[in-house]
């Protein structure tokens, strides 16, 4: 099978999208079955990583989407990039890392890791679309549960949150006095 | 910086420079270099106090937070000061372990919360397009056209004319009037090959509207569009549609873009 | 020369711009000389046109943009049909309606009004069957003068050209004044 239409198609939705697309979202858009769109998508990747395309099918945030090479970025940045200049506090950041890696979380277990109410945080987080809502803990009181959002990955340069950077086994196990 | 009379260091610090109490016991650790396994609580205790004491207080969020972890300390110290009573299930504890595990955990998020301050800043630029919303360049043609109406051509037009000077408008209304009476010259061929001079007019109320069919009639009797009949005097003018003489066209130059 | 440099940075340029970008804007934008972008983008367009690629280069409103193959387009109309993104430019709105209340007018006319030029909106305009030749003016040059088709008072739904709404009291005013 050599997929010329179904990749053809996927190009130009991919085109058309700006945000990532998630597979399902691709599959509803170009009424493919899913196999076919993931082989079209990796036939589409290897052509843009030959030479002579500056753009390439990237994963990121859940999705994916075109963008043009990193190494053209110099040339792109004046005109059309992008700073992210909201940084976080470090208070912010330090709950936003909780809720990143022991999601979901509630606000009472976030308190506990940090030593200080999270009220306030979790509420700028919530208004910054960087965290969300994400169930109840099935213990007394119900609590509200948060984890992070798709906005989250897309500011962190995350394809999923499975690549949040680690910590490597050494700084796992011991606990380090010049930190 | 080196440890003198603790008041003094502490002096330096605000407790607006930590995160919170669990944050002040690591530096307080790290700074005295001792086991984090074995915290000699006593010390740990009497330097927390002190900095609580001394250190420049601005805000009153965490206040609470930092005092309940004071009293943590002190229960922590007493437990440890009492003598030990055989008691299986309580005893086999350290006193300092549930402290320490939250010490670990916090230091590891501290570490977490480092690695995705880089991860932000190595994310700092994004190249974006210039518009979000993506569309066929084309529509169905019409549909582009039919969504304005002509009050939006209109609108658009009063706006043009509105800036510009004076002296322009002027040129350009009387234009615009003796050439929207040539425009209903041609429409009227389109329909059919002769008409009267009265169909021309269309606001007979109007001098100026008279005065301007006249015009476009002369001038164009002028430049040989039309032939001109009256049956008698001050009877109505037959106008008749003059083939143009065929003439050489020359074509107009629209590609003025690459120059 | 293979160009393949210049050949990604402008594809990455046309993906990133919306509309479409003349030459003069490219020159700017890619700080490259004027043929190396021609040759450029008649590389570019080999590309598109051979087989497996959605995308095409192509010509619209003085300027160069990609755009999703035509054939792809009944695939695509219902997600990215116009209907969002709809209203004319103000360019070609200014013209038609230069147009439609100055017929017959030359080009210069039009021009010396709206103070740029006017070539791109004057074929855009013919092209939809909106405007024509209607003549030529009687001065050195005789240059083609235009005027609304028959089409155009279909789509306003005017019956003839003086049914064009008026110029106001006030601007008539104004020319009283003055004259």
């Amino acid at each position: 099978m050599d997929l010329m239409n179904e990749c053809e198609l996927l190009e130009a939705v991919l085109f058309l999208e700006s945000d990532p697309v998630e597979l399902r979202a691709l599959i509803k858009i170009t009424d493919l079955p899913k196999e076919i769109i993931e082989q079209a998508l990796e036939k589409l990747e290897e052509k843009y990583n030959s030479e002579g395309s500056g753009l390439e099918l990237i994963q990121f945030a859940g999705g994916y989407m075109l963008s043009p090479k990193q190494r053209l970025w110099d040339f792109l940045k004046e005109r059309y990039g992008q700073k992210n200049d909201k940084r976080l506090s470090r208070a912010a950041m330090e709950t936003l890392s909780i809720i990143a890696y022991s999601q979901p979380i509630t606000k009472a277990e976030i308190e506990n890791i940090r030593g200080v109410a999270a009220d306030n945080m979790i509420r700028m987080l919530l208004d910054r679309n960087l965290v969300k809502h994400v169930g109840k803990k099935d213990i007394p009181g119900k609590p509200t549960q948060f984890g992070t959002t798709k906005d989250f990955l897309k500011i962190f340069g995350l394809s999923s949150i499975s690549d949040l950077p680690k910590l490597d086994d050494v700084q796992k196990v011991r606990f380090e006095l010049n930190g | 910086m080196e440890q003198k009379a603790d008041g003094e260091l502490q002096n330096k610090f605000k407790i607006n420079d930590f995160e919170g109490p669990l944050d002040v016991l690591l530096f307080l650790i790290k700074k005295s270099e001792i086991n984090i396994y074995d915290i000699p609580i006593a010390q740990i205790t009497k330097q927390y106090i002190e900095f609580l004491e001394y250190a420049v207080t601005i805000n009153l969020d965490n206040l609470t937070e930092f005092y309940v972890m004071a009293s943590t300390l002190l229960y922590i110290k007493s437990r440890m000061l009492l003598p030990v009573e055989i008691d299986v299930y309580d005893e086999l504890e350290d006193p300092r372990k549930e402290l320490v595990d939250r010490l670990i955990e916090y230091q590891k998020f501290k570490k977490l919360s480092d690695l995705m301050t880089e991860q932000e800043k190595e994310s700092e630029w994004r190249i974006e397009r210039t518009k979000k919303q993506r569309t066929l360049p084309f529509p169905e043609d019409e549909n582009l056209w039919e969504q304005i109406d002509i009050w939006d051509l209109f609108q658009t037009f009063s706006t043009i004319i509105t800036s510009l000077s004076s002296e322009r408008i002027i040129d350009m209304y009387e234009e615009v009037s003796i050439n929207e009476k040539v425009a209903l010259m041609y429409e009227l061929f389109d329909k059919k090959e002769e008409f009267y001079f009265t169909e021309l007019i269309t606001r007979v109320n109007s001098m100026m509207d008279i005065v301007c069919a006249f015009l476009a009639l002369l001038e164009s009797v002028k430049q040989k569009r039309i032939f001109i009949l009256q049956n008698k005097l001050f009877g109505d003018i037959l106008i008749r549609f003059r083939e143009e003489e065929p003439e050489p066209e020359q074509e107009e130059n629209f590609d003025g873009l690459d120059e």
